[in-house]
């Protein structure tokens, strides 16, 4: 059986290891675009901040990890599928093709780059890949002014090694708070004033109309309706889209990802996808969607690769959708329906001057989701309460009007 | 003659089924001697945890536990305790 | 080191909070918590200050070994000038609130001066701040936790706070910490209600560490505990029964004083025993005792945990108290019991509940209750006073009733709160006050327990057992078995006990390890976590110090060697039944012996010499 | 044959021993706010219960952390935390549906029960024997096990 794996992320690391543990004999390849080997982008921000060096971003640490479990790790790029042949074609590589039994697509996704005069600038960086990383980590100097276009979860994570390096640094956001997709309103004003107390400029509500070079001092951000801003760095974070374009008339796409069945399998049963660039079920809404998140993706891989060993081996319920970050050290969090559902009550409780707060949201006596931010011990229940369905019985009135009696709680429903 | 024997704290459990909280009230023929060591022998309470031994709520130091009780005598038993 | 070497000084008068050097001269004399504090406010405050005003001070003291794995080691003491006694005041306190003290980082609190307006302490390790609390002003203990634990949602925050008889001006008003630990006796909590401070809310994630040598200690706190465990009081009656085990005890010897200590038995003892708190009860068919629980640290677990059934009188419609809280321990129910002539356990949980809630010392508001009580029955006081209740001995609607009362500080409720020695003055009989310098007796009558009688007469803060626990050698056999009802040898006994249990209450460990330690066992975990050497003699010198440090603060206090006396009834009036039938104490043979065994005068004064020797403060 | 944690919250006083014996042996003072075991008071209830990592075999943590730090002693099978590797990214604390491994903001890493390395601080510290360190097959794990059969997929694959 030849197995044959595109990207090098978690996804696809985990999918082979799965394979490998479930077969000794099978071939297994993994194909990724990137010069180093296998890393994981969620180090990145520890990266930049200087708490490790690249080695410490490596998924894993032995040199011959995947020599010695005979795994092939090729570094070529994905040009195209042709699903009825059963080839990859390939570029940059030895290789122009690669043939399978079974092909799991984990490519991730890639920043997106948004429609603006002067974006492709040589002061402009994404902060995706560990090039990037470099290229910023040399850009920027104490007291240099930097702007940050996006405060989503990734702009956000790396604000603390911007801050650190002493960088003078501004915001742009568009939507009306930070980190809109992933927090709400009351969470996102608090980290504002987080950030503004640490000496960072948020603007949200804010357009970049253009990036104007300024000669040597760099360049000039403009905002729509707004000031122009100086900047000798430029960092992109506006979003990310799958890297499924590749694809496109081999299986069917959802949202620029691969639509991903309970099997992980695409449309084509031999084609599966994992991880970021795979449009997957939603266990809170039931619905399928693009969870861009380490433990998705871990999950992912190893139902993909149980099922590329035997079809239909076993389905997927579907991922909760949770997200945790770091703000330079403010702590946030969201899990599965964090925004409530219609008629569901909700318990809530904010420490605004502590930079406190939580939001339960239920659904009859259930936990479907929450926010919270500046909470760190046993967030973890959470999931563990949303996913295991537990009727909370008198404990919901409890958690409504203290919604940090979580552990109690938990124990409480699974340990009576 | 009778006799009240009385089992305190983790002691209770020795006491026979029916007896009213901590005592039962023995039934002797007139003549028939027993000592308070006769009675925690038929009890079966453990020596180690014969501590405090009361006849009439004084104190019977061990060497004095095989002098016959009296008609009427409550003796009391307990483990080692303390409180405060 | 152990200690942290820091104590917080708040001066509630400008609001002020700041930080300075534990005195570690004096830490080396004085140990710490009892001995160290009693040594700063000797050194800070006048004897002959009024203790309910703003010169009088307060201080929250941890041991050196608070907050550390030795087995009970989260004990602080309160200790300022009583206005019960007039004498020094030193209450211990168990639950969780010392050790998160020293957690924070401090020592002590010492609290001087006065507030303008409600207050609260909040520590979070070592940020300090006084917050305004108007808002808690006029609110029950329990009110108050509940209101700060959501004011600052964080449900570690461990809270010490007086209720609303310390507002009230309840002179046996305790602090509560943890909903029901108590500093409970000498009034400490209408100390801190004078001073207008409400509450103390701790937070401390720092730790305790600095212990000199770590794998000595843990290797002798390990070894320790097993003493302790396998010890048949510490590590089984005391789980199982809680200090409750006694009340069948002392009836039995002929020493449970019943009906203002009228009588030496009584006759429903076992109704209200640690045995009938097991039994089902005939109402919901549960039994009282939900189950034990320890204080930080503690592998003993003495305390109690306990509900009162929904349908008793006393908390019908009230379903605030169905839930469980800390039940009943044997001076508590002794006091609200059996020396009210009361026999039902669910009354006596309700208004022990009460006494947590409010925070009121349980010992001196059953006797005083149990005072009213034969006032009432000498028709001293009528129903005039009371607005219609029979206060009756044996009635249990009368003793829910005071309860109520003085917890809230309502009508005959403020009378009540004076105390036995107060209110028996105030109707004309002051003979029936069972109180040595103003503060009410516990649960043994020194009639039928001889050294206990020199006990209560000596102690530096009034009728107290804790001072000088001789009921464990004179009944118990612990360490050796002496007779209860002879004088012979309790003076040595008394001042013994006296001196290491002042050095035990300064180490920020419980007394009860004492049931199975020795000060043998205790001097290791002692030498292996402080600097310096510490032996068995060291602490017993430290002991004595303290105690004669104590001393002297009463004496400039204005108290006096006659003042170390007993209620006529218990000279006088014989017991009269069970094995002291017959007897009185014999208090005026053993004290010329005691003093003459501390080296005083044989008018109870300290002399130069026993000054010299303990390098006492001038 | 592998050991575990068991705990009996029927026998527990509360006395936080465990919390102290854990702190300490992990962060050299005592200090409950640090440990890894957490003793939960059910006021009303009149009820403790000691808490901590069940060493699951799923281990969500490990799964969910993207560098790796996080393995399994072969010799304890207890998920250790390599603190030379963590980068402190907290995905793992809300991975565990357990809630049992958490962020410790002063080291900036994440901390977990380890066992001690065979030689639980914790359960030599109970002094009621409400958490003992024993044979797995008496733990009662499948308990949990058949939880976590409930909750995750993976977990399920893998059988």
């Amino acid at each position: 059986m030849r197995h044959v794996i595109l990207g090098a992320g978690p996804a696809g690391v985990v999918a082979a290891e799965t394979l490998r543990g479930l077969d000794a004999d099978a071939s297994i390849s993994i194909i990724g675009d990137e010069p180093e080997p296998p890393y994981s982008r969620m180090a990145i921000p520890y990266l930049l901040s200087g708490r490790i060096e690249e080695r410490g971003t490596h998924l894993r640490k032995r040199g011959d990890y995947f020599a010695g479990r005979g795994i092939e790790v090729v570094r070529a790029r994905a040009e195209k599928v042709d699903a009825k042949a059963k080839r990859v074609h390939l570029s940059g590589g030895k290789s122009k093709t690669a043939d399978y039994d079974k092909l799991l697509v984990a490519t991730g996704a890639r920043p997106l780059t948004p429609p603006i005069p002067g974006i492709d600038h040589a002061r402009v960086s994404s902060c995706w890949t560990l090039e990037d990383a470099r290229k910023i980590l040399a850009g920027i100097k104490n007291g240099a002014p930097v702007v940050l276009i996006g405060a989503g979860f990734i702009g956000c994570i790396i604000l603390e090694s911007l801050v650190a390096a002493g960088a003078k640094l501004t915001i742009i956001e568009m939507g009306e708070r930070m980190v809109p997709r992933m927090l709400d309103q009351t969470c996102g004003e608090l980290l504002q004033k987080w950030c503004e107390q640490k000496g960072v400029r948020v603007l949200t509500g804010a357009q970049v109309a253009a990036i104007e070079d300024a000669g040597k001092s760099g360049v000039s951000v403009q905002i729509k309706d707004g000031p122009a801003i100086p900047a000798e760095l430029v960092i992109s974070a506006t979003g990310v889209r799958a890297n499924a374009g590749f694809l496109e008339g081999a299986v069917k796409l959802q949202d620029g990802a691969v639509l991903a069945d309970e099997r992980l399998a695409s449309s084509d049963p031999d084609i599966f996808a994992a991880g970021d660039v795979a449009c997957g079920k939603d266990f809170s809404s039931g619905e399928y969607s693009v969870q861009a998140i380490q433990p998705t993706a871990v999950e992912h891989a190893r139902i993909a690769a149980h099922n590329m060993r035997q079809s239909g081996a076993v389905r997927h319920r579907g991922a909760v959708p949770m997200n945790v970050l770091d703000t330079i050290g403010l702590i946030s969090s969201s899990y599965g329906l964090w925004r409530g559902v219609d008629g569901g009550d909700s318990g809530a409780l904010l420490d605004a001057p502590g930079f406190r707060y939580i939001c339960l949201r239920f659904a009859e006596d259930r936990l479907v989701g929450a926010n919270t931010l500046g909470l760190t011990q046993h967030i973890g229940v959470i999931r563990g309460l949303i996913q295991g369905r537990f009727a909370l019985g008198k404990w919901k009135q409890r958690l409504v009007e203290n919604p940090l009696q979580l552990m109690e709680a938990y124990l409480a429903v699974t340990q009576a | 003659m009778q006799v009240t024997f009385k089992l305190f704290a983790t002691l209770m459990r020795h006491l026979p089924p029916g007896a009213k909280r901590h005592a039962v009230t023995l039934e002797f023929g007139a003549g028939e001697a027993v000592t308070p060591n006769q009675l925690i022998e038929r009890f079966a309470v453990p020596r180690s945890e014969v501590h405090l031994v009361l006849v009439n709520g004084v104190y019977l130091a061990e060497d004095g536990r095989d002098t016959p009780l009296r008609d009427g005598d409550q003796l009391a038993i307990w483990p080692p305790v303390a409180g405060g | 080191m152990a200690w942290a070497k820091k104590l917080l000084r708040v001066n509630l008068a400008k609001g002020e909070v700041a930080s300075e050097p534990l005195n570690m001269e004096w830490a080396g004399e004085y140990i710490g918590q009892r001995g160290l504090a009693t040594r700063y406010l000797v050194a800070e405050t006048d004897p002959k200050c009024d203790p309910l005003g703003a010169d009088n001070k307060m201080i929250f003291a941890t041991g050196p070994l608070t907050g550390t794995a030795v087995s009970t080691g989260g004990r602080y003491s309160v200790i300022t000038k009583s206005p019960l006694t007039g004498a020094v005041a030193c209450s211990n306190s168990g639950g969780f609130l010392g050790a998160e003290l020293k957690s924070a980082g401090w020592d002590m609190i010492i609290f001087e001066g006065k507030s303008p307006k409600p207050v609260m302490l909040r520590i979070v390790n070592e940020r300090a701040e006084l917050v305004d609390a108007a808002d808690l002003w006029g609110k029950s203990v329990w009110e108050t936790d509940k209101l700060i634990h959501d004011k600052y949602q964080d449900a570690q925050i461990r809270i010490a706070a007086v209720g609303r008889a310390a507002e009230s001006g309840c002179l046996y008003s305790a602090i509560i910490n943890d909903l029901h630990r108590a500093a409970g006796r000498s009034g400490v909590g209408a100390v801190m209600a004078s001073k207008n401070l409400k509450a103390v809310a701790v937070r401390g994630s720092r730790g305790v560490g600095g212990v000199k040598d770590p794998a000595r200690f843990m290797k002798s706190v390990a070894e320790q505990k097993k003493v302790l465990a396998e010890n048949p009081v510490t590590g089984k009656g005391l789980p199982a029964l809680g200090t409750q085990v006694l009340m069948n005890v002392v009836n039995e010897i002929g020493a449970l004083p019943a009906n203002n200590m009228r009588d030496v038995q009584f006759d429903g003892a076992s109704k209200i025993s640690g045995e009938a708190m097991l039994e089902p009860r005939p109402g919901d068919g549960k039994p009282n005792l939900t189950t034990n629980a320890a204080c930080f640290g503690c592998t003993i677990a003495c305390g109690r945990i306990s509900t009162i059934d929904k349908n008793h009188f006393s908390v019908e419609n009230k379903p605030e108290y169905w839930g469980n809280s800390g039940g009943l321990e044997y001076e508590a129910a002794w006091a609200m019991g059996a020396d009210t002539g009361v026999s039902d356990m669910d009354a006596i949980t309700y208004t022990n509940f009460i006494c947590n809630e409010d925070g009121m010392d349980p010992i001196s508001f059953g006797a005083t209750v149990a005072a009213a009580m034969e006032l009432f029955e000498l028709g001293a006081i009528t129903t005039k006073q009371t607005g219609g209740v029979e206060l009756k001995f044996g009635s249990a609607e009368a003793l829910t009733w005071c309860a109520d009362q003085v917890a809230t500080g309502q009508g005959f409720g403020k009378e009540l709160g004076l105390g036995s020695k107060r209110l028996c003055e105030k109707y004309g009989h002051p003979e029936l006050s069972m109180t040595v310098k103003g503060q009410e007796f516990p649960a043994y009558d020194p009639r039928g327990i001889q050294g206990m009688g020199l006990t209560y007469a000596t102690s530096n803060r009034g009728a107290c057992h804790l001072r000088s626990y001789t009921v464990a050698s004179e009944v118990l056999g612990i360490p050796e078995k002496t007779d209860p009802l002879v004088t012979d040898g309790k003076a040595g006994l008394v001042k013994a006990f006296q001196d290491a249990t002042a050095a035990v209450d300064s180490l920020g460990i419980c007394v009860f390890t004492t049931f199975a330690w020795t000060l043998d066992n205790i001097a290791p975990q002692v030498d292996a976590a402080c600097d310096g050497e510490w032996s068995v003699d060291r602490l017993l010198e430290a002991g004595e110090r303290i105690w004669n440090l104590e001393r002297d603060y009463n004496m400039k206090a204005g108290i006096s060697g006659a003042d170390d006396k007993l209620p006529e009834r218990l000279l006088k009036e014989a017991a009269k039944t069970g094995p002291a039938k017959g007897k009185v104490n014999g208090l005026e043979k053993m004290l010329p012996e005691y003093y003459k065994l501390r080296g005083w005068t044989k008018d109870g004064q300290l002399t130069d010499k026993v000054r010299k020797q303990f390098a006492l403060p001038a | 044959m592998q050991r575990s944690l068991y705990i009996d919250a029927d026998k527990c006083t509360g006395c936080l021993q465990c919390e102290m014996a854990c702190s300490f042996e992990n962060e050299g003072v005592f200090n409950p706010a640090k440990s890894r075991i957490k003793v939960f008071n059910f006021h009303q209830e009149g009820r403790f219960v000691p808490y901590t990592c069940t060493q699951c075999d799923e281990a969500w943590c490990m799964a969910a952390c993207p560098v790796d730090a996080i393995t399994m002693n072969r010799e304890t099978g207890a998920m250790e935390v390599s603190d030379a590797t963590c980068v402190g990214c907290k995905v793992c604390t809300i991975a565990c549906p357990f809630g049992t491994i958490n962020y410790n903001q002063d080291s900036g890493k994440v901390i977990k029960c380890d066992l001690c390395g065979g030689d639980p601080e914790c359960a030599k510290a109970c002094p009621t024997e409400a958490i003992t360190y024993v044979d797995a097959d008496a733990t009662g794990l499948d308990k949990m096990r058949a939880w976590a059969e409930k909750t995750d997929n993976a977990a399920k694959a893998a059988h």
